[in-house]
């Protein structure tokens, strides 16, 4: 992993593409933000580094012109679920892939450091970061500090890509483990699980990030979350509503989602907004073994049918 | 009757239990990582070691509020006439806010001015206004984000302010700054303070330094020119994803919208926040939009905060400087960094307006 | 808006167990409902008059009917409110008959139940907005599939009435079932006798273009506009050259093709013309059998075949034809002999089935009417018939009653005493069912004129004793136990749907039954017409039938085809899906599901990428609204808007 | 006025036009009696049923909710049904795992000669969510 790479492979791309989209440094050490890099000389302000968490394929779908882009394992599932469904030219993409090992969740590191501010943060290469606050230096694994995502992680190195800034890499994470903590979910009873989601969801101040920041979520300004044409939910802020969105969202990407982890990232409330879309993964690879973002020539199952569907039974009453 | 109250730390429940004799009393509480304003209650845990994700606000001017409700009623004698019977219910219970931050009070100064005092004051609003207390907690440090130093503030600001607590060795020296706030220094549990306000002061002292001034060379002098021209913005937010949660966790945030939300024959007229980063916003029955893209709607979120706010009410900016807005925006837009870059370099001579009026 | 709401008794029907007065009288109280009253009959005539009345005097812009089922009476009430200025769809009906007073039991409940239908189908009709039919070009060519009976009446009617028609048949002759039967009851004429000149007629019709040896490939399109690929199936002959002379059949050196004309009762050759009368009479090639195929060298036909038509290389071809509309007339299959074990499950030769017999007796059939049992070719002198071999029987085979096989087995027991006059034939059966016309007097003949004896009781076993077939059954009557021993058993094996049925329907998007016969749109009052408009249904492939039902239907298809094309244009159903280019965003997803190809990509002005709905082709379905996550397609008359006013009326009032 | 306290449950019922709706009317000419909850709504198609159109009757009020729509391989228009098998069977999985119990949702297949069937469907499905009792508190005033 590293920054020069990820560099070169940006100024060989450039002169055949409108902009290159990658990171930059954000507002304090531990943050980076997504940088359009159109001339030559904005190539020095790009970094790569386990900051580097933010999805920016979910903006190709609105650029028009041919783009460069910069992405992980993980990002490079939404590409492949975007030729999927059409969504993007793949002739106008131009894709830089990087192995990545893993990157780091700012809400983890806040937690660690007490919601300090950040003076100052650094790696050390072999896995760790160190982040300093007035009231002092904290040194994190970035294994305890990365999002859920990465201690899953089946595709480190993209599945997609022209250009690969550095080596493939395999994943060391076992298959099974993906949807533990959906299986883990599915043991607690109704009423937990019930109890769970309006806790969590009573939360919601329907700011609408995680949908704003889904790559998969077509809509965006046409969202029937605030449509009257059809009118399926009110501007009242009760739970019933807050659900209702959410089940919107998270039907809408029924076998889409491709566990970016976007919405939970944004989502000010922390409010495990993935979950659910999660869930529904689970059951497709179940049913239609069906995995999001993998293979550019499958069908998302909500799109096709089998005449026969081997897996689905019945049900009595 | 001291000035000054003291409160010692082991008594800020019991404190808090006196305030909910006869208010509701909000207070921050950590719900998993999370911390919220929720009305106080025993399960509740409370957390006052940084700003809540979202600022009081919604307390006093909801996200979501019933203007009136209405219902169509036939007339048992004549079914062919029909009525509308409306319902309105404008009275606010006595609410105290609880440790919200200088920067979170700060925000309701913004909102009295357009609320409150003008001639058409907005009753839902100013009845609760008036039924609250706010009981604001001083920062002591900086969090990820903040500038209110930068726009006038203070992580010790007494603006939108009752009584004022600041921690200190022990407890929290109790400054009230209204006389509604005076009272309670009452409360059995806070003691005398006056001896150890200079601690307190301090403290505020500290904790003002440590706090980053983005415009540490006086408030940038916005360039019309630049404002007014479209690759500015769109060279500054190609990243934004038009959520609306900058303008949600903004404590001075105020654009609404009105609906009726009805279902067969009954319904409420609601007000619900706006928010100007969405495509909705400023959205006409015609279809046409004047601001049909995220760039000209964040320009509007700028403008209104730093121009046309300004420019109706003396120079007050509309931005209290609590770093929400850089805090959880998911791509980390800056508004201090873009504010800057507008003034293309050119300062103004003095500090804003709406925090010198007060001092 | 100004709804009114007229609230049918049905007679007894609906006021039997709604109080339909309380109904009337709660639904005043709805917000939108100015009017509501409640009659008699609404559908009849002064029932509708009320209803125009009312719309006038009480300036109704929107109409409610609480009566029975819309599928019933929906489009009678639609026309109601049209005559009387208001759109078609300003109409709802709020089901509380089929739906409530029959199947409630107690009147509150039904009553409260019935105050919430109307409330739905009030809240629904206030969202409802005016929709305008568009008119279309008819193509005025009907297309026949079946070449049997039902459907060469159905071919000649409409031929005769001036139209074009398409008549597709699988097998290498048309005829069907009554080509193969010797005589038909009950007045034992020649079957082919009577069918030959109507199969010669079809033949020489210039306004009928026949595919014989042809199978549906696929229907696309709608009423008006089908386009419909036909394969025809390589015959190995150039039906162009051949005369029909039957010289290759002569000397075809493989004599154990088998004849799926005379249902196996004896082998054919590897080509073959099925029988004598065929139209069109020409030869085709087995290639199960023929040593061309199956041993690569022969080539007997190609070099004795007088016109060079024998073409070895011959593959399937596929046409398309447009036509505007479809009669079904495929026909039916019978149960297989195998299914039934306790009759030796197809393993004894002189157990044969029904239709069997009838190419035995027949003239022109294997023995050329000789009565000789398969085993031995010997002439039988004791003849058992079993009925309702499979029909009737829940267990083992279909529940329902095969129709036409009491006759048939009266016939077949006439034949036998007419050919072997020292035979005795037994029959038994569960019950005789011969309602027809002169039927009943036809089955007392066999019995009392001819000497059958009718043993009431089934049969529980047949198996072999010497060259005797010993049947083993119960005479109820009697109460006993029957033992004959027969030189030939006949088993009216049950009437099925015909093989690929379900298929056919799938093609065709029309409904099916349980047992693969085609469902009429009422069981009454539309017998011959499919709830696919523009599909009609002739013959036995809605359901077991005799000739006369058939030919009946054959007729009956027509005359609906011929009033459908008394007509140059169509109305569009314009409850279609519409889209909102506004909210559109172009991620084409209602593309992918819709079944019928009815949704394209548009690109606009801006150069924004939208869907785009084929009017024409939309069959109104809705999967692409319930496919489209933004809401920008919507089914019309069935908007999200709609259904969940319906959802709110139940769920939030 | 809504349903019959303590007699009934909200029960919606989302029919197919050709199939079941018909299935339903042949009951009722059949007079095969049925418990009085439901509710019909009819569609074209089960493949207009949004799997949303449920969610939306569950959190807003209903105690149940019956999608029924042609057999497979039977839809009116051809594939319909085969779409809202896969939605309706992901919404099944996906129910509980947000707290509502499965058993309150059921999607079949009855076609329009199948009025015994749509009787018992019906009589099955209510009897299940008296068992399974009401899914809501007692609302008061709700709007």
């Amino acid at each position: 992993m590293s920054t020069e790479k990820v560099k070169e492979a940006i100024a060989k791309v450039l002169p055949d593409v409108e902009t290159v989209i990658c990171w930059q440094g954000g507002f304090d050490a531990i943050h980076a933000t997504p940088c359009f890099v159109s001339s030559p000389e904005q190539i020095d302000k790009v970094i790569w580094s386990p900051l580097c968490a933010q999805n920016l394929a979910s903006y190709l779908p609105s650029m028009k012109k041919k783009v460069g882009i910069v992405v992980k394992g993980c990002d490079s599932r939404t590409i492949v679920q975007y030729m999927q469904e059409g969504l993007i030219d793949r002739e106008k993409v131009v894709i830089i892939g990087i192995p990545c090992t893993g990157v780091v969740s700012v809400k983890k590191i806040l937690k660690e450091i007490g919601h300090e501010a950040v003076l100052d943060a650094s790696f050390d290469g072999s896995g760790s970061i160190t982040v300093r606050t007035p009231k002092g230096e904290k040194t994190l694994a970035i294994a305890d500090v990365c999002p859920d995502k990465c201690r899953t992680c089946q595709y480190p190195t993209p599945l997609v890509y022209d250009h690969l800034a550095g080596d493939p890499i395999t994943s060391d994470k076992p298959k099974e483990s993906v949807y533990q903590d959906i299986r883990e979910f599915d043991a607690k009873t109704l009423e937990e699980r019930k109890a769970y989601w309006e806790k969590e969801l009573d939360r919601c101040i329907r700011c609408y990030a995680c949908r704003n920041a889904c790559p998969m979520c077509v809509c965006q300004d046409s969202c029937i979350a605030e449509t009257r044409e059809p009118h399926w939910i009110s501007q009242k802020l009760s739970l019933q509503e807050k659900f209702m969105f959410h089940m919107i969202h998270a039907l809408h990407l029924a076998g889409r989602c491709v566990e970016c982890g976007e919405c939970d990232r944004v989502c000010p409330m922390d409010i495990p907004v993935s979950k659910m879309k999660k869930k529904i993964n689970a059951e497709m690879k179940e049913l239609f073994n069906y995995e999001t973002g993998v293979n550019p020539d499958d069908k998302p199952p909500m799109f096709t049918f089998n005449v026969d569907e081997v897996k689905i039974k019945e049900h009595k009453l | 009757m001291p000035d000054t109250g003291y409160l010692p730390k082991e008594k800020v429940k019991d404190f808090i239990r006196e305030l909910a004799k006869d208010a509701i009393v909000h207070v921050p509480c950590l719900e998993g990582e999370t911390v919220v304003f929720r009305p106080f209650s025993e399960d509740r845990e409370l957390c006052l070691e940084r700003p809540a994700n979202t600022p009081p606000k919604s307390i006093i001017y909801p996200q979501s509020e019933t203007l009136f409700s209405f219902e169509h009623k036939k007339d048992p004698e004549d079914h062919q006439k029909m009525s509308v019977e409306l319902k309105v219910d404008i009275d606010a219970p006595g609410t105290v806010i609880f440790g919200a931050r200088p920067c979170d009070a700060r925000g309701f100064v913004i909102y009295d001015r357009v609320f409150i005092d003008t001639d058409t004051p907005d009753p839902y609003y100013k009845k609760r206004r008036e039924n609250t207390l706010v009981v604001t907690l001083s920062c002591a440090a900086p969090f990820p984000g903040c500038f209110c130093v930068g726009v006038g503030g203070s992580p010790a600001g007494k603006e939108g302010t009752d009584a004022m607590l600041t921690e200190i060795a022990g407890g929290y020296i109790v400054e009230p700054v209204t006389e509604k706030g005076k009272a309670i220094l009452n409360k059995p549990m806070v003691e005398d303070g006056s001896t150890r306000l200079k601690d307190a002061q301090q403290a505020q002292q500290k904790a003002h330094e440590a706090v980053k001034n983005p415009f540490a060379g006086g408030m940038p002098n916005i360039s019309p020119e630049l404002f007014d021209a479209d690759p500015f913005w769109e060279q500054a937010l190609s990243k934004c994803v038009s959520c609306g949660a900058c303008t949600y966790l903004c404590p001075t945030c105020y654009c609404f919208n009105i609906t009726d939300e009805q279902v067969y024959g009954k319904g409420e007229r609601i007000r619900s926040w706006d928010a100007c980063m969405f495509f909705h916003f400023t959205l006409e029955a015609s279809t046409h939009n004047p601001r049909p893209t995220k760039f000209q709607r964040f320009k509007n979120r700028v403008g209104h905060k730093f121009v046309y706010y300004p420019e109706k009410y003396e120079g007050a900016i509309a931005c209290c400087g609590c770093g929400r807005c850089i805090r959880y925006c998911p791509v980390s837009v800056d508004i201090s960094e873009i504010v800057n870059d507008l003034g293309g370099g050119g300062k103004k001579e003095q500090q804003p307006a709406g925090s010198a009026k007060n001092d | 808006m100004r709804v009114g709401v007229f609230i049918c008794h049905c007679g007894n029907n609906i006021a039997g167990t709604v109080d339909v007065a309380k109904v009337a009288a709660e639904t005043r109280k709805l917000p939108g409902v100015v009017y509501a009253t409640n009659y008699m009959y609404t559908c009849s005539e002064p029932g509708q008059e009320e209803i125009k009345q009312a719309i006038q005097k009480e300036n109704l812009d929107r109409v409610v009917v609480a009566a029975c089922s819309p599928r019933m009476h929906e489009n009678t009430f639609r026309k109601t409110v049209e005559k009387a200025g208001l759109n078609r769809y300003f109409f709802e009906m709020a089901n509380i008959r089929e739906h409530i007073s029959w199947i409630g039991e107690d009147k509150e409940l039904n009553t409260n139940k019935a105050i919430e239908a109307v409330k739905m189908a009030v809240a629904k009709v206030m969202n409802d907005k005016p929709l305008y039919s568009s008119s279309f070009k008819v193509n005025k060519r009907v297309m026949v599939i079946g070449g049997g009976v039902a459907g060469m009446q159905a071919a000649l009617d409409c031929a005769d009435g001036g139209l074009d028609v398409v008549l597709v048949e699988k097998s290498p002759s048309i005829g069907g079932m009554m080509a193969r039967l010797d005589k038909t009851f009950p007045t034992i004429d020649c079957s082919i006798c009577i069918l030959g000149p109507k199969m010669v007629d079809v033949a020489q019709h210039e306004k009928i273009k026949l595919y014989a040896y042809s199978e549906i490939e696929e229907i696309k399109g709608y009423v008006g506009n089908y386009q419909v690929k036909i394969r025809k199936k390589a015959t190995y002959v150039d039906w162009t050259k051949c005369t029909g002379c039957g010289a290759c059949m002569e000397k075809c050196p493989t004599r154990n093709a088998y004849d799926h004309f005379n249902f196996g009762v004896a082998p054919t050759r590897a080509i073959n013309i099925p029988f004598p009368q065929a139209i069109p009479k020409k030869a085709k090639i087995d290639p199960t059998f023929c040593r061309q195929f199956t041993k690569g060298k022969c080539g007997v036909c190609a070099k004795i075949c007088p016109t060079g038509a024998i073409n070895y290389e011959m593959e399937d071809e596929i046409v398309t034809e447009d036509i505007g509309a479809i009669v079904v007339a495929t026909g039916y299959g019978l149960f297989d002999l195998d299914k039934f074990p306790e009759y030796g499950a197809g393993r004894y030769p002189d157990v044969i089935t029904g239709i069997q017999y009838e190419r035995i007796l027949n003239a022109s059939g294997p023995t050329s009417g000789h009565i000789l049992r398969p085993s031995d070719q010997t002439e039988p002198k004791t003849v058992v018939f079993v009925s309702c071999a499979g029909s009737r029987d829940k267990s083992l085979g279909v529940p329902y009653c095969s129709n036409f096989c009491c006759m048939y087995i009266a016939k077949q027991a006439i034949l036998t005493k007419d050919h072997v006059p020292d035979s005795q034939s037994y029959v038994f059966y569960m019950d005789i069912r011969s309602p027809g016309k002169g039927y009943d007097e036809f089955t007392r003949r066999a019995q009392e004129d001819y000497g059958v004896k009718y043993i009431r009781g089934r049969v529980s076993r047949i198996y072999p004793k010497g060259k005797k077939m010993v049947v083993r059954g119960a005479d109820t009557l009697l109460g006993t136990q029957v033992e004959i021993e027969a030189d030939l058993v006949v088993l009216a094996t049950a009437v099925i749907s015909a093989p690929g049925a379900a298929n056919m329907a799938e093609k065709l998007h029309i409904s099916y039954d349980t047992f693969g016969f085609y469902v009429e749109s009422h069981p009454k009052l539309r017998p011959v017409e499919t709830n696919t408009s523009g599909v009609f249904l002739a013959g036995a492939c809605q359901g077991p039938k005799d000739i006369p039902a058939s030919v009946g239907q054959g007729s009956a298809a027509a005359s609906k085809v011929l009033s459908l094309f008394s007509k140059d244009m169509l109305e569009s159903d314009p409850a279609i899906a519409q889209v909102n280019i506004n909210a559109c965003v172009g991620c084409l997803k209602c593309v992918k599901t819709c079944p019928f190809q009815a949704i394209k990509e548009e690109v606009l002005r801006s150069g924004k990428k939208v869907a785009k709905v084929i009017e024409t082709v939309c069959a109104g379905c809705g999967v692409c609204t319930s496919t489209c996550p933004c809401g920008a397609i919507q089914l019309q008359h069935f908007t999200d808007n709609q259904l969940l006013a319906e959802v709110n009326a139940i769920c939030q009032s | 006025m809504s349903v019959v306290a303590e007699k009934e449950l909200r029960v919606v019922g989302f029919l197919c036009n050709w199939c079941s709706y018909g299935g339903a009317d042949t009951a009722g000419v059949a007079r095969f009696k049925q418990p009085t909850d439901l509710r019909i709504i009819r569609v074209p198609c089960s493949g207009r049923v949004d799997p949303l159109f449920v969610v939306k009757a569950l959190l807003t009020g209903a105690d149940g909710v019956l999608v029924s729509g042609c057999h497979p391989r039977d839809c009116h228009y051809t594939d319909g049904n085969f779409y809202a098998r896969r939605r309706l069977e992901m919404l099944k999985r996906l129910l509980p795992f947000i707290g509502i119990d499965e058993r309150r949702f059921h999607y079949t297949w009855v076609s329009a000669s199948e009025g015994q069937k749509w009787q018992q469907v019906v009589a099955g499905f209510t009897n299940r969510l008296h068992q399974l009792g009401p899914l809501h508190a007692k609302k008061e005033n709700e709007g």
